[in-house]
């Protein structure tokens, strides 16, 4: 065999015309994977993306490794699937918040439960994008809508917090403009043995544009983002502020650093492992907090539900099958006519 | 344990009947399922043909003493062809009042009856509804009845045994069954043996128990009988030779999937959510892991038919289970696996509906689902298992067809037949005829939907192959090239094809044979699953009288066999005998144009005999 | 905006039609649909009859210039009677060449193009997939060509407008709209009253596209145009007099459905998750809370059928809607509402299948899934509509079977219908036949399951009612007393007075007529929904020449109209059109034993006119 | 109308013989359940019993209110339209783990997100009671059922954690058998407006039995269970235990109360409003933690999605109907033909 040849992003995009509205935030995000996924070594035969519906589920037809575009919701059943059958292969699994948080927030919650070994990248844009533009489990209150066009007023899902509380194990944040950062989240998302779920903040411009402009505009960006490094404290604003527990209380506050205001010291240290701090960081809110992206939260279990399939049935298996049925098929009280 | 035949001749006092129906019933406690599964396994020892049927209560475990808490095993053995579990119960066993309150309207007139008198008591009497003591206000004198307290003469018989009272009592179900043995002549010592093993860690009990057998035994020989009650021997019935087992439908349905996925040289993974009468499937294949079985308990129906077609798309052949609400869910999963033209298995015990309808009973009403139930022109193949046994040969029948074609194959089976048990030859794996799958590997000309010119199916290109690295996914895709195409003329040639392909299908199964009678005459009845037991003993009964009549029973729902339509030209009329309110007699009708008459019944009970023969008389009288 | 008609007579040197078709084909971005509501809207002033339908790209917004990112709108308008949009456009107006190429097969031979050159550019000549310009290169010499720089023309009126290039270039559908309604002779004053209206806030665009309109109408008027381009006149068709506006499929049902829970006296509550084509009617609906309807967008389909059924059970009228892999997934909810006999109403907006299929795309192809689509004998009433205004009385007919019989009943629309416009008399609502509910509030002699003798509905006993308390649910029910019941004869009772009810309901619908024709010939045609239009057309047509041939369109799909038969039977041959693989000749060959044929089209469009023709003849001459 | 005459928890009983297992636990809730129904002071025929499918569903045959068993999973989704058509009703939902958590999921996410007023009652067995006992999302690692022959090895989600992590504003626990305390967070689920989630550990005898022991067997309540009350300190075993937060860190710690422990000062005190601290309680995992009991989480609402329902569409209706349609007909281009 030749050794493995680098690949390059070249290599794993399709000739596909690629059909999202121009200025689509799915175009950045796209350009993000396929930077990254040379850096993974996996061969393209070895990498399997899977989607649901939605403008963010056609991304397979994009990437030129396996690719399976399927219905509604269903994405992470047919990926747990896959991964069952052949834990070899290195699967992706892309959905919107429709998609994911909508008809398919019960496989999304299982996935994440059984912490099937997968990178799961939700690309949140608030709204349904493939059909025009109705409201999503993610909208705002009050977001008008073909289906609400007196405004929206039921309370949005936190897809973070909600994945949290599922159980899963790895929670990241990023924006699809953050051409920097995105790759970083998505090396972490792959490395992370487990269910990796990975919310990316997408501008739908013709359905919802610049829904996420209050933080993720370049000149709100340090005020209203937050960076998380494990085991480096919780600062932002360009290392003016910081987050720190109110103390006497189980609350985050945001606090002023340095002249006038709180030491470094006073603020908290990002532990990615402490479900409690990532939950904090899931559901800031309020134009004061800051909008928290990276890794949330990464503590990975000693191992995933494929690979316990893997060693609890699969390996059972016997060397000679058919002898095994046969013998299987005597067990048990049976009888001889002459 | 394998055990040889010991055929010991019987007294010759007995009077020798050719078959007969005993059916036992009693709380939910009292052990019933155990005594039937010994009495079959000892009838089988015997050389009797055989079929039996466990009838479990709706609830898990009713208070007892209650109606809706009997629970009740039947069997069928004779001298002939058993083929169903027998109308009417010629004995019955009832454990207490609530059982024979439930059962006795199915006992035959003048059948015998063996109760527990002991039981009898006036709260027991109360709960079952009873006003008087049936067993002495005379209400039972059409029938044979054996009053015995089998309660007490358990504790009489475990006096020295050292158990409690409460475990003496649990004891009495093996009483009752000594008699029965002693009744119809049956060995004890398969018993004995069996008992030793079971309580292994518990001699005390296995000893207990098989004290209560033997008492119960010679309380037959010794004691006064009442009058028209005596001891009977059934002939063996000519029985194939050959190495024999019990098998449930559930259980040859795992077995078949097994071999098939072996025949068919893939792994075989199988996703399901419970429900009953289907979950037993996922149950006995759970246990398979050394045959190359992975199960997956998913998180409901929807997700345990995509974790099928995803498993399928990786390399092995998936297969989902349910019965009819659950399939239901299932139907949006299907519709991908026919677009993107996937094997998938889909196992559907059906039970009685609509919606939740009566689960622990039995229907044939999810034909028109399988067929029909989908959006669009979205063909898959049906087929449909007549027996226990017969589960096993279609379920490898459905691997070959779902691999073969890159087809959904819906297999129907319903709560009776995957219940229901009877004696099966051991088959053969090595003579079974393989079907190895051939994968995709070569890149050159590749593209997704390519498709073999005879078969009309696309190749089965799996993840991890290098060179074929390709998308699929529910849209319609290009015939030429796989890629995604909203062009008219493409969407007319896929559904084309599509169609094609699964009536293609029709040159691969075999013809349609006739089951019993001759090729022409005056009636032909149809049937499909479950009803074979019924129609053919019906058939047969009513040509001994020399009716021209015959049976036709239909394995390939969808496509049917390509000589259908000349089988049935051959009879004046066509009548369609089935558990639901005419499907299949409305496909033939719309198929064949046929005047086929429906024959429907819909109580959650398998036709008797004498209904399909009832049914043939009137139709042969017009 | 009601507006009397003032129709002008038409300078005379136009030459006269009967009907025309136009088709207007663009980017996204370029304004199609506005162009042809406009066109639409002047053209019912002038007194023709007419039919639209916008023809949407399946991609949101495509990257300009691409063929996938065509967006068009066709209407076909005449002095007679119109039925369908037109087989072929006789003009076509293209905004840049991947209209063209999209739209030019469709195109009658010798038709005129009109052509904005302007932007026949290299980069959007190679995005359309055009080696040479085909407005240069000679490949339109079969048909009439104006290729005008409309681009440029438009910035030359607006040139002193002081909008920037690019605002003044989106003014050029104008143009081209001002100079189609020169060659019919279209009054401007409504859309110059139109752009006002809209644009009051923009004063300056408002007069710019005035400025366009007049432009591209002057143009036509002044400029030398290519041989065979000329000016016409259809004359207005006889139309009934009264107050009309247009209407699509989806606004029809929501006004309809509006309608029936008022004629029911019900709150109507609405639930439903967006699916293309479906998702227009929970638009539509979700603006109607003045008339009583509460709109809620679930979670996923089968939480809003089970919200309607909720909402059902506590006294509204549940309505849910989506299209055939979103039906798919609310079967086990359509069977709950089955077995618990409470009223639903499913709208189904059918698209090209299977899985996802081509969902901007229509087919007639979840028939079965309608009438047979479930699990058990769960049958439910099926109701279809033939065009958009149609919809309207269909939805009424619904709520009325539904609250009657109190059960589900499925409606089906698909892609073409639902977008699809036509003019429409404005109904009198106070003319339409109330059929208010009647909830029961009498305890005496009350259960859940009593039964009106006739209809053999349930009551509908609604909480809040005192003294009515009562449980529900889809296990088997006591007929007498609506207790859970696992009895034998219970079930088979309760299957047989459910389908019972179903098919009882052929005696409340009306008879069915023949649409044209004689009611006995050669040819019955056969058809439901859709293709109406297509078939209604070809039938006349044939007829005109002669043929022996009849048009019979089906309203109620299940139950049928209890004389289809011998209407049915007074024809040689059955030919049932459809778009799909044959299902409702499937269903007439089982019903009827008739040897129906089918006409069958599945690539994502409508009949033509001449496809049904052409078979009708090929049929006759057999 | 004469005045409401008080009832008793008889007259909310049913005539219909109860068909669960003798012995089950859900005996003892339906006993509660009975026993504060009068309290509230609704009749009858305003409350409504929903339920899905399970032993667990059977429970609107026992209340002689209005009730509706409906199908698997699907209560929640049936329940909000019974609710958003009539908001007058008082909605009860009774779900199982299977019932709720593995098939119903989704539906429960999103009950819990739109914050719908009712109250909803999760049996939690650990077990798939009337499909004769395979495990279910809840069941524990290493359970043997008839579809995990060789044990469950899925990560079991824990239902208070999934619940406020779907932004459930009410969260309560009981058991079976605390006659006394399931009693008085059935009233509190009651007196919140919005969806009031509460899981109570019901004893399957027959598939599961004994599975709570570890915490709810008498012996062992004390040391293993904490009875939360709002603005009290954390404190279990007789007072002799406590919950604090492990200093410089956000977890909890069990800290000795009193002599040679800490002072009851340093104890945290409950703080129901605390969603963060409602998350810890819900995620105590260890033997030696307690298992938190009572109200985790009550922090209501502005209002529930059915009164905004209610307010926002259904208050919009025209006064006469008919001829707002005909109005809404005429709106837009018409013209008139003579
Ligand atoms: C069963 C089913 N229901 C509904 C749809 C229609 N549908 C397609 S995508 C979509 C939602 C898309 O929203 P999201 O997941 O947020 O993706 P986006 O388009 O915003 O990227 C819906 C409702 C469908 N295809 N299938
Ligand atoms: C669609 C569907 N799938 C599956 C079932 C079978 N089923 C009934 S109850 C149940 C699970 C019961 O578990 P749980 O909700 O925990 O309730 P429990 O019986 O333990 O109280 C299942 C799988 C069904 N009735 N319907
Ligand atoms: S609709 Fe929105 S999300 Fe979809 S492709 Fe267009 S911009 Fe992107
Ligand atoms: S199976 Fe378990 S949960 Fe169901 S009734 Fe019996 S004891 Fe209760
Ligand atoms: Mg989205
Ligand atoms: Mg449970």
């Amino acid at each position: 065999m030749n050794a493995p040849i680098k690949l390059t992003p070249k290599d794993f995009a399709t000739d596909q015309e690629v059909r999202w509205c121009p200025g689509c935030g799915d175009y950045a995000i796209l350009k993000s994977v396929l930077g990254v996924l040379p850096d993974f070594g996996v061969p393209r035969e070895k990498t399997v993306f899977v989607s649901g519906i939605g403008c963010a589920s056609r991304f397979p037809y994009y990437v030129s490794t396996y690719g399976f575009h399927t219905i509604h919701g269903r994405a992470p059943a047919i990926a747990t699937g896959i991964k069952l059958a052949n834990p070899e292969l290195d699967v992706w699994l892309v959905t919107g918040d429709g998609d994911g948080l909508s008809i398919g927030g019960n496989h999304l919650l299982h996935v994440l439960r059984r912490n099937v070994n997968m990178q799961i990248l939700l690309f949140n844009n608030e709204i349904y994008g493939l059909t025009k533009g109705q409201y999503s489990p993610t909208s705002r209150p009050g977001t008008r809508s073909p289906s609400t066009p007196f405004g929206s007023f039921d309370p949005p899902v936190i897809a973070a917090a909600f994945a949290l509380g599922a159980g899963a194990r790895f929670v990241a944040r990023s924006i699809d403009t953050l051409q920097k950062h995105l790759p970083i989240v998505l090396k972490r998302a792959h490395d992370h043995v487990g269910a990796s779920f990975v919310e990316i903040f997408q501008n739908c411009i013709v359905y919802n544009d610049a829904v996420f402009d209050d933080f993720a505009a370049k000149d709100v960006a340090a005020e209203r983002q937050i960076h998380l490094e494990h085991g480096k404290p919780l600062l932002f604003a360009g290392g003016r502020k910081g987050l720190r527990v109110k103390p006497g209380s189980l609350a985050l506050e945001v606090v002023h650093v340095g002249e006038g205001g709180v030491g470094v010291g006073e603020v908290l240290v990002h532990d990615e492992t402490n479900r409690i701090l990532a939950t904090m960081l899931a559901t800031m809110e309020g134009a004061e907090f800051p909008v928290a992206l990276g890794v949330l939260y990464c503590n990975p279990a000693a191992s995933s539900y494929d690979a316990e399939v893997d060693k609890r049935i699969r390996k059972r298996v016997s060397p000679d099958r058919r002898a095994a049925l046969t013998r299987m098929l005597a067990r048990g009280a049976t009888w001889t006519v002459r | 344990m394998s055990t040889a035949v010991a055929y010991e001749p019987q007294r010759h006092d007995r009077r020798e009947l050719e078959s007969v129906v005993v059916r036992f019933a009693g709380d939910s406690g009292d052990g019933v399922q155990v005594t039937g599964a010994q009495f079959t396994q000892t009838t089988a020892l015997a050389g009797n043909d055989l079929a039996t049927f466990p009838d479990f209560p709706a609830e898990i475990r009713a208070p007892t003493g209650t109606t809706f808490g009997v629970s009740a095993f039947q069997i069928n053995f004779g001298a002939r062809d058993i083929k169903t579990v027998g109308d009417a119960p010629d004995v019955l066993v009832a454990f207490n009042p609530a059982a024979l309150k439930v059962e006795l309207k199915s006992l035959k007139p003048g059948g015998v009856v063996i109760a527990d008198s002991g039981t009898f008591t006036d709260r027991n009497l109360e709960k079952a509804g009873f006003g008087d003591n049936p067993l002495t206000d005379g209400s039972l004198a059409s029938y044979r009845l054996m009053a015995v307290d089998i309660s007490q003469r358990t504790l009489d018989a475990l006096k020295t045994s050292g158990l409690s009272k409460r475990e003496a009592l649990r004891c009495k179900n093996f009483w009752a069954l000594g008699l029965v043995y002693w009744m119809f002549g049956r060995d004890r010592k398969p018993t004995h043996a069996w008992l030793a093993q079971k309580f292994k860690d518990r001699p005390d009990l296995g000893t207990a128990n098989t004290a209560a057998l033997d008492a119960g035994h010679a309380y037959g020989e010794t004691a006064e009988l009442p009058e028209g009650v005596e001891a009977y021997v059934i002939p063996p019935a000519v029985i194939a030779p050959g190495t024999y087992r019990n098998i449930t439908g559930y259980e040859a349905i795992a077995f078949g999937l097994a071999a098939g996925a072996q025949l068919a040289e893939l792994p075989l993974f199988f996703s399901s959510y419970p429900i009953t009468p289907a979950s037993t499937l996922l149950h006995a294949l759970a246990t398979m892991a050394e045959l190359g079985v992975t199960t997956f308990q998913a998180e409901d129906e929807i997700a345990a038919a995509c974790a099928a077609i995803g498993a399928s798309y990786a390399g092995s052949i998936g297969v989902t289970s349910s019965s009819g609400p659950g399939v239901a869910l299932k139907t949006e999963a299907i519709g991908l696996a026919v677009a993107t033209e996937l094997p998938l298995i889909v196992v559907n015990s059906q039970r009685a509906g609509p919606s939740t309808g009566m689960p622990t009973k039995t229907e044939q009403s999810d034909l028109f689902q399988a067929v029909f139930g989908r959006n669009a022109d979205t063909h898959v193949v049906v087929l449909s298992a007549h027996s226990p046994a017969d589960c096993f040969e279609v379920a490898i029948e459905a691997v070959r067809l779902a691999t073969k074609y890159m087809t959904p194959v819906i297999l129907l089976t319903d709560g009776y037949i995957a219940n229901a048990a009877e004696p099966w030859p051991l088959p053969k794996i090595d003579a079974l005829a393989p079907f190895p799958v051939k994968f995709r590997t070569a890149p050159e000309g590749f593209h997704p939907f390519l498709r073999d010119p005879d078969t009309l199916a696309r190749v089965w290109a799996v993840p991890g192959t290098p060179g074929l690295e390709h998308r699929i996914g529910g849209i319609e895709k290009a015939y030429d090239s796989g890629h995604i195409s909203y062009e008219p003329a493409n969407h007319q040639r896929m559904t084309d094809v599509r169609v094609a392909k699964i009536a293609g299908i029709a040159n691969d199964i075999p013809l349609q044979t006739v089951d019993s009678g001759a090729t022409s005459g005056r009636i032909a009845v149809v049937g499909w699953g479950s009803t074979y037991g019924p129609i053919s003993r019906a058939v047969d009964n009513v040509r001994a009288n020399g009716g021209a009549v015959a049976h036709i029973h239909l394995r390939h729902m969808w496509p049917m066999p390509r000589n259908l339509a000349d089988v049935l030209a051959g009879y004046d009329k066509v009548l369609v005998a089935e558990m639901n309110k005419g499907q299949l007699a409305t496909i033939l009708r719309a198929q064949y144009l046929v005047p086929a008459e429906s024959l429907s019944k819909v109580n959650g009970q398998p036709f008797k005999i004498a209904e399909i023969e009832a049914a043939i008389n009137r139709l042969l009288e017009q």
